[in-house]
C-alpha cells in the first residue's frame, strides 16, 4: 500500500461520480439513469472507504456507512423499478422526457 | 504488486463507467454495470475490507444488477437501440461535468491529506459483528435497525406498486 | 436452582401451540386443534402440579420459609448501565398456587370448549386464542420483574380483547370487546406512570429486590409529600389503579358485564378465574412493599374492595341475564379479596388476611369456573341467558343441577364446602381490624347467597318453562370438567393454606373461628331461605318486593346508572364544554389563518408554475451547475 | 493425534518458501498462483468428465437401464467422446441475436463456480484461499452466475430461452436466501465463517449431530434450496424440456453448452463440498464419543479421503432427487420457497440462537 495513496482513490471515485451525473443528464430511458445513480453511489462508497482506511483507521465508520449507502441503494433500486414497470404497464414507455401525464 | 492491481482496477472502473452512459444497447450497460461494480468490490478487497466486498459483490452484483437486468428484460427488446440524446444536451451536460470533475480533482491534489500510517485497520468479522450490534462509541445498532425497518417498508411498496391490479 | 428447569417449559409448550393452532390452524381439522390444545394444557398443568408438589412438600422450605426460586433471569434489553429489562421465572408461594389454579381451570375449560364450541365457526381460532392467553397469563404469574410482568398484563389485555370479540360479527360482541381494551387500558396508563415512579424510587424493577423487607426499596421514597401522601404511596396507587381495572373494582368494572358477550367458557377462564384476578395477584406480589411502606394505600384498597363487593352484590340480586349475575357475583367477591389483602398486616398471624385472600382466589377460581361452565351448560341445553326463558331444568339437566348447587352453596359459604374456609378466614381477619367493615361484609354474604340461589331455584325450579325442544345435558366433554370442578369446590377447602401461602412465606396454623364462623354461616342460610321463599315456587312475591321498593329496584337494574354517567361525562361534558370550543377555534382561527396562506400561496404558484417544465434532466442539470459553480467559488475566490 | 502426516500445510509452505527463494518474491507469487491456477483448472475438467459420467450411471440405475456402455470399459470414455464431438461442433449464432453477450455469458456462469471452489478446504493446509468472510464469499461469488445465465437468454433472440431465463433467474435469487439463512444456522452454531474454524471446531463431532434438531431441519432445507439453486430437478422449471425446449441455453451449441453443462456440475460439487464442510465436518474423520480404538482407526483413513467420500455421498443424494422426484411447476416453486422455507428458516435460526443461548446442544 506505500505507494497508494488516497489521492488515487478519490480520483477514481471523483471520475466514476461525475460520468454518474453525465449518465444521469443524459440518459433518456428510466432504467438507464437508475444505473447511473448506482454509479454515483458506488463513488460514494469508494470515498467513505479510502478515507476510512487512509485516516481515521481507529474504527470502522466509514465501512458502516457504505453499507448503509449498499443497503440504501438496494431500497432505492427495488422501489424505482417497481415505479418503472406499472408505469411501463400503463403507458407502455419508460422515457423519461415522454413521461409527463401528470403535468400540470 | 498492488500498484499494479490498483491500476488495472482502476481504468476498468473508469473505462467501464463511461461505457456504461454511453452504449447505445441497454442491457450491454448493465454488464458494463456490473464490471464496474466488481471492480469496486476488488478495490474494497485490495483495502482489507473483505467483508464490505462481499456484501457488495451479494447485494450489487447478486441484487441490484439482477434486478436491473430483470426491468431490462420486461421493457425492452433484444435488438432494440436506445435513442440518441440531442447534441446540444450532450454538450452542455458534458462541459458541466468537465468542469466539475477537474474543479474537485485539483482540489484533491491541492490538498495535503493527513494520513495516519501507524494504525492497522482492524476489519474482522469479530469487530464487525460487535461494532454492528453495540450501542457505545462506534456502534451502529440504531442505524442497523432503521434500515431494517426502511428495507421492510421498501419490500411492502414495492409489492403494492408492481403488483397487477385486479381486474373489476 | 437447577432442580425447576423444567418450568421453562410452561410458556414455551403454550406459546408454541398458539403458533402451531394460530399459523397452521386453518389448514387442520378444527378437532385437530382443539385436542392438541388440549394435550398440550394436560402436559402444562402435569408440569405445574410437579412444580407445586415440589415446591411446596419437597424443595420450596428453607429453614421454615417458602423462599423465593428464580430458576432463569435473563437479560433482555439493555438501555444503560442501569436501565434493562430482564425475563425470567420467579417461583414462591403465590406465584405456584397461580400456576396451579390457572393450568386446572385453564385445562377443565379446554376440555370443556370441546364441545361447546363444537359447532361454532373458527374452532382453530378460538384455541389458538385460549393458548395465547394462557400463554400470556402463565407469564405473567412467573415474571422476576415488574416490567415483566406490564409486558405479560398488556398481552393477557390483547388476549382477552380477541377472546371477548370472538363472535366479531355481533357489533354487541365487538363494542364490549373494545369496551374492555378501552376501560382497561385506561387503567393501564395508572399502571405504567405507578411502575415508573416505583422504578424511579426504588432504582429496580426486580420483584425480589422491591419486596425484600430488610432492603432499599421499602423503605425508599416514603418521605418525600405530595397532596398528604408519600410519594411511595402514590406510586402504589397508581399501579393499584393497573390492578382495579383488570380486577374491575368500581369505578373500572364497567367493561366486566358487557364482556359475557364472548363465549361462555371464555368467561369461566378469564372473567371468573385467572384474568381479573391478576390485579389481586398483583397487589399480593407487591404486598410486602404496600404493608410496609403505605399503609394509607392498603386502607383505600380495602375501602374500595368493600365497597365495589357490596355494590355489585346489589346489583346482582336485579339482573336477569344468569351469566350477567355471574359476572357481578365475581366483582363481588374480588371485592372480598380486595379487603382481605387491605386488611392484612405483614408478616405472622398478622397476615392472615393475606392468605385468606389469597385462599379466596383459589376456592373462587374453582367454583366460580364451576358457576360458569354450568350456566354455560344451561345456556347450551336452552338457548336464552335470560332467566325468565328458564325453569324447572332439574329434571332434564340433573348432573348440571346438582354441580351447579355445590357450587352455589360453596358461594354462599355453607360449611363444608370450600367457600365457608376461605370466607371464615377473610371474616376474621376483617373482624381483627375493623368491626365496620365485619358487618358490612357479613351483609354482602348474606346478599351473595340471596342472589346466586335466586339464580338456582330461578334455573332449576320455579315454573315449569315449556320448551320447544326438550333440554338435554350436553357431552361427556361438558360433564367430567363439571364434574371435576364439583369435587374441587367441595373439598379445597379442607386444604390448610396458611400453611403453604403467608405474607412473609413463614407457615402457620389456623383454626376456624366458630364464634365468627356460626353468624357467618347463619346469615348465608338466611339469604339461601330468603331467595328459597321467592324463587321457588312460582309466584308474584319477587315482583311485588321489586314494586315495594320502587325507583330503588330501578336504579339498581340499570347498574346505578354507571354507564350513564361514563357517556354523560364523555359525551356531553368534555365533548360538548371542551371539544367544541377547541374546534370551533380550531376550524375557524387557525384553520382561517392557514387558509389565507394557502390561498396567497396558491396564486403566486399559478401564476409562477410556468418555471416547471416538468423534464427531471433539465432539473437535474440546473442543479448540477450550480453545484458546480459554488464549488467553484468557493475553492478558487473565497479562499483568502 | 494420528492425522499430522496428512497435514498438508507444511507441504504448501515449503513450495511457497522454495518458489521465493529461487525467484524474486513477486514473480514467486506469481509462479505459485499459476500452479494453482492449474491444479483447479484440471480438477474441474476432471470433475466435469467423471459427473457427468456418473450421473449418467447414476441416471441408468434408477431407471433399471446399463446406460452408457460401448465406448471404453463400461462406457468410462464416453464423456471424453462427448467432449471431442463438442469442440468440433459447428458454433451456431441465431439471427439478430447481440452477439457480444451471447458470447459472454458462458464465462460469467463459469467465474462464480471457478471463484466458489478456490474456498474449499480439501483437508487441512489444502486451500487456495482461507477468507475469514468464507462462507459468505462463497455466497457472494455464487450469486453472480444468475447474470450469465439471465444475459444467455435474453441475447439468444428467442422467446423460449427469456422465458426459460426468467424463470431460473427468479429461481436462483429466491431460493439463495434460504441457502444464506441455512448456512446461517450453522454459522451461529460455530461463531465463524471463516471455512477453516468450521471444520476446526467439528473435530469434537460434526454438526448435523451436535446441533440435533435445528441442524437437522437446516441441513434439509439446504439441500433442497441449493438443489433449486443450481437449477436441478425436481426444480429443473427453467430448462423444462416438455415446456420450453431446453431453456435459457436453447440457442447454444458445441463448446459453449459445454460451459453450461460443466458449470452446472461444478456447482454441484460445490453444494456437495459445502454441505459436507459445514455440516458434516469437511475432512474431519467420524469420530464417536470416548471410543478409543474406533477414533484412531478413522483417523488413519486420510483427511482427503474423508472429504470425498462425504461430497460424493451428497452428490448421489443430489442425482437420487434428480432421478425420483416429478418436476413442480413454477408457481408451487415460489409457493414452497416464500411461504415454507423461508419462514420455516427464520424460525430454525430463532430456534438454533436459543439452542446456542442455552447450550442446549452436544
Amino acid at each position: 500500500m506505500e505507494n497508494i495513496s488516497i489521492q488515487h482513490f478519490l480520483i477514481v471515485s471523483t471520475l466514476m461520480l461525475f460520468t454518474g451525473i453525465y449518465g444521469f443528464l443524459t440518459r433518456k430511458n428510466l432504467i438507464t439513469m437508475l444505473m447511473s445513480a448506482e454509479l454515483i453511489l458506488n463513488s460514494v462508497n469508494i470515498n467513505f472507504v479510502a478515507v476510512n482506511k487512509f485516516l481515521y483507521p481507529e474504527n470502522l465508520q466509514g465501512q458502516f456507512f457504505a453499507m448503509f449507502v449498499i443497503g440504501i441503494a438496494a431500497v432505492e433500486v427495488a422501489v424505482a423499478i417497481a415505479i418503472i414497470i406499472s408505469l411501463y404497464r400503463k403507458v407502455r414507455m419508460i422515457d423519461v422526457e415522454k413521461v409527463n401525464e401528470m403535468k400540470y | 504488486m498492488e500498484q499494479i492491481v490498483f491500476y488495472i482496477l482502476a481504468s476498468m472502473i473508469v473505462v467501464f463507467s463511461v461505457l456504461t452512459v454511453t452504449t447505445r444497447k441497454i442491457l450491454r450497460g448493465a454488464v458494463y454495470l456490473l464490471t464496474v461494480l466488481l471492480a469496486t468490490a476488488g478495490l474494497f478487497f485490495l483495502l482489507n475490507f473483505n467483508f464490505l466486498a462481499a456484501v457488495q459483490l451479494t447485494v450489487y452484483a447478486g441484487g441490484i444488477v439482477v434486478l436491473i437486468i430483470f426491468s431490462i428484460m420486461l421493457t425492452s427488446h433484444v435488438n432494440e437501440k436506445l435513442e440518441s440524446t440531442g447534441n446540444k444536451k450532450k454538450f452542455f451536460s458534458f462541459i458541466a461535468v468537465l468542469a466539475g470533475a477537474l474543479i474537485c480533482i485539483s482540489t484533491i491534489l491541492d490538498y495535503s491529506f493527513k494520513e495516519k500510517s501507524g494504525i492497522e485497520i482492524d476489519t474482522s468479522m469479530n469487530k464487525i459483528g460487535k461494532d454492528l450490534l453495540s450501542y457505545g462509541d462506534g456502534g451502529f445498532v440504531l442505524p442497523f435497525e432503521v434500515i431494517s425497518i426502511l428495507l421492510l417498508a421498501a419490500m411492502i411498496g414495492a409489492i403494492v406498486l408492481a403488483k397487477r391490479e385486479t381486474q373489476n | 436452582m437447577e432442580g425447576y428447569t423444567f418450568t421453562v417449559l410452561i410458556p414455551l409448550i403454550l406459546f408454541a401451540t398458539f403458533l402451531l393452532i394460530g399459523l397452521a390452524g386453518g389448514k387442520l381439522k378444527p378437532v385437530f386443534s382443539g385436542i392438541a390444545g388440549v394435550i398440550s394444557l394436560s402436559v402444562v398443568s402435569l408440569i405445574s402440579y410437579i412444580t407445586a408438589y415440589d415446591y411446596f412438600f419437597v424443595n420450596g422450605k428453607v429453614d421454615g420459609v417458602f423462599g423465593k426460586i428464580i430458576v432463569y433471569d435473563a437479560e433482555w434489553l439493555r438501555f444503560t448501565d442501569t436501565l434493562f429489562i430482564k425475563m425470567g421465572i420467579l417461583l414462591d408461594p403465590i406465584s405456584v398456587m397461580m400456576l396451579v389454579v390457572i393450568s386446572t381451570v385453564s385445562l377443565m375449560v379446554h376440555i370443556y370448549s370441546l364441545g361447546y364450541m363444537h359447532n361454532e365457526g373458527g374452532f382453530s381460532r378460538y384455541y389458538s386464542f385460549l393458548s395465547l392467553f394462557t400463554f400470556a397469563m402463565m407469564g405473567l404469574v412467573i415474571s422476576t420483574n415488574i416490567f415483566q410482568t406490564y409486558i405479560f398484563w398488556e398481552l393477557v389485555g390483547v388476549s382477552s380483547y380477541l377472546l371477548i370479540g370472538f363472535y366479531y360479527n355481533r357489533p354487541s360482541a365487538v363494542a364490549a370487546a373494545k369496551k374492555a381494551f378501552i376501560v382497561t387500558r385506561f387503567a393501564d396508563l395508572g399502571f405504567l406512570i405507578g411502575i415508573l415512579l416505583l422504578s424511579s424510587l426504588t432504582g429496580t424493577f426486580d420483584f425480589v429486590e422491591l419486596t425484600n423487607v430488610n432492603g432499599s426499596a421499602v423503605s425508599a421514597g416514603s418521605s418525600v409529600l405530595f397532596m398528604g401522601l408519600s410519594s411511595m404511596t402514590w406510586a402504589l396507587i397508581l399501579v393499584f389503579i393497573g390492578c382495579a381495572g383488570k380486577s374491575a373494582m368500581f369505578p373500572l368494572h364497567i367493561w366486566l358485564p358487557d364482556a359475557m358477550e364472548g363465549p361462555t367458557p371464555v368467561s369461566a377462564l378469564i372473567h371468573a378465574a385467572t384474568m381479573v384476578v391478576a390485579g389481586v395477584y398483583l397487589v399480593a406480589r407487591l404486598f410486602p412493599l404496600y404493608a410496609l411502606s403505605a399503609p394509607a394505600a392498603l386502607e383505600m384498597i380495602a375501602y374500595i374492595g368493600a365497597f365495589t363487593s357490596m355494590f355489585a352484590a346489589i346489583i346482582a340480586c336485579t339482573q336477569t341475564d344468569i351469566k350477567r349475575v355471574l359476572a357481578f357475583s365475581t366483582i363481588s367477591q374480588i371485592g372480598i379479596m380486595m379487603v382481605g389483602l387491605g386488611v392484612s398486616g405483614y408478616s405472622g398471624e398478622s397476615g392472615l388476611g393475606f392468605t385468606a385472600s389469597m385462599f379466596h382466589l383459589f376456592t373462587h377460581a374453582m367454583f366460580k369456573a364451576l358457576l360458569f361452565l354450568g350456566a354455560g351448560a344451561v345456556i347450551h341445553a336452552v338457548h336464552t341467558n335470560e332467566i325468565s326463558g328458564m325453569g324447572g331444568l332439574r329434571k332434564y339437566l340433573p348432573v348440571t343441577h346438582i354441580t351447579f348447587l355445590v357450587a352455589c352453596l360453596a358461594i354462599s359459604g355453607i360449611p363444608p364446602f370450600s367457600g365457608f374456609f376461605s370466607k371464615d378466614e377473610i371474616l376474621v381477619a376483617v373482624k381483627e381490624k375493623d368491626s365496620f367493615l365485619f358487618y358490612f361484609e357479613s351483609v354482602v354474604s348474606g346478599l351473595s347467597a340471596f342472589y346466586m340461589f335466586r339464580l338456582y331455584f330461578g334455573i332449576f325450579w320455579n315454573r315449569n318453562t315449556t320448551y320447544e325442544h326438550a333440554p338435554h345435558e350436553a357431552g361427556i366433554s361438558m360433564k367430567i370438567p363439571l364434574i371435576i370442578l364439583a369435587i374441587l369446590a367441595a373439598v379445597t377447602g379442607f386444604i390448610p393454606f396458611s400453611e403453604f401461602v403467608t405474607s412473609d412465606g413463614i407457615p402457620f396454623v389456623s383454626h376456624i373461628h366458630w364464634d365468627i364462623a356460626i353468624p357467618a354461616t347463619i346469615v348465608g342460610l338466611s339469604g339461601i331461605i330468603a331467595a328459597f321463599i321467592f324463587y321457588k315456587k312460582e309466584s308474584n312475591l319477587s315482583d311485588k318486593a321489586a314494586a315495594s321498593l320502587g325507583g330503588f329496584y330501578n336504579t339498581v337494574h340499570k347498574k346505578f346508572y354507571i354507564d350513564e354517567i361514563y357517556i354523560f361525562v364523555t359525551k356531553k361534558i368534555i365533548f360538548n364544554m371542551v371539544s367544541t370550543p377547541i374546534a370551533w377555534f380550531d376550524r375557524n382561527v387557525v384553520d382561517g389563518t392557514m387558509n389565507g396562506v394557502a390561498s396567497v400561496t396558491n396564486f403566486v404558484s399559478e401564476k409562477i408554475k410556468r418555471f416547471q417544465s416538468g423534464q427531471l434532466q433539465q432539473y437535474a442539470f440546473v442543479m448540477v451547475t450550480g453545484m458546480i459553480i459554488i464549488l467553484a467559488l468557493i475553492f478558487y475566490f473565497l479562499k483568502n | 493425534m494420528g492425522f499430522s502426516i496428512y497435514d498438508f500445510s507444511d507441504f504448501i509452505n515449503n513450495i511457497h518458501a522454495f518458489l521465493i527463494e529461487t525467484f524474486s518474491p513477486a514473480i514467486g507469487n506469481i509462479i505459485g498462483m499459476a500452479i494453482v491456477a492449474v491444479c483447479f483448472l484440471g480438477f474441474i475438467a476432471l470433475l466435469g468428465l467423471s459427473l457427468v459420467y456418473i450421473e449418467r450411471k447414476v441416471c441408468a440405475l434408477f431407471q433399471q437401464r446399463l446406460g452408457p456402455m460401448r465406448v471404453g470399459k463400461w462406457g468410462t470414455a464416453q464423456t471424453v467422446a462427448d467432449i471431442i464431438k463438442l469442440i468440433f461442433k459447428e458454433p451456431l449464432m441465431t439471427k439478430d441475436s447481440d452477439k457480444f453477450l451471447f458470447n459472454l455469458a458462458p464465462f460469467i456462469v463459469m467465474i462464480a463456480p471457478v471463484m466458489a471452489i478456490s474456498l474449499i478446504p480439501f483437508a487441512s493446509g489444502l486451500q487456495a484461499v482461507d477468507f475469514d468472510i468464507g462462507i459468505f464469499f462463497i455466497v457472494a461469488v455464487s450469486s453472480i452466475g444468475v447474470t450469465g445465465i439471465l444475459l444467455a437468454g435474453w441475447s439468444s433472440n428467442n422467446k423460449y430461452s427469456l422465458i426459460g431465463a426468467m424463470r431460473s433467474g427468479a429461481q436462483i435469487v429466491s431460493y439463495e436466501l434460504s441457502v444464506i439463512l441455512s448456512l446461517l444456522t450453522i454459522v451461529v452454531l460455530s461463531g465463524s465463517l471463516q471455512l477453516s474454524v468450521i471444520v476446526e471446531s467439528q473435530r469434537e463431532g460434526w454438526w448435523i449431530f451436535r446441533g440435533h434438531i435445528p441442524a437437522i431441519i437446516a441441513f434439509i432445507i439446504f439441500i433442497v434450496a441449493s438443489t433449486a439453486e443450481s437449477n436441478r430437478g425436481p426444480f429443473d422449471m427453467a430448462e423444462a424440456e416438455s415446456e420450453i425446449t431446453a431453456g435459457f441455453h436453447t440457442e447454444y451449441s458445441g463448446i459453449k453448452f459445454a460451459y453450461f453443462f460443466l458449470a452446472e456440475y461444478v456447482n454441484m460439487f460445490i453444494i456437495a463440498a459445502v454441505g459436507a464442510t459445514i455440516f458434516f465436518g469437511g475432512w474431519m474423520p467420524l469420530h464417536i464419543g470416548n471410543i478409543e480404538f474406533f477414533n484412531n482407526a478413522m483417523d488413519l483413513i486420510p483427511p482427503v479421503i474423508w472429504f470425498f467420500m462425504k461430497v460424493s455421498a451428497i452428490i448421489f443424494l443430489l442425482m437420487w432427487f434428480k432421478w425420483t422426484f416429478p418436476r413442480l411447476r413454477i408457481d408451487q416453486m415460489l409457493t414452497l420457497e416464500w411461504k415454507y422455507l423461508l419462514p420455516l428458516n427464520i424460525m430454525n435460526i430463532l430456534l438454533m440462537s436459543l439452542v446456542v443461548l442455552t447450550d442446549f446442544h452436544f
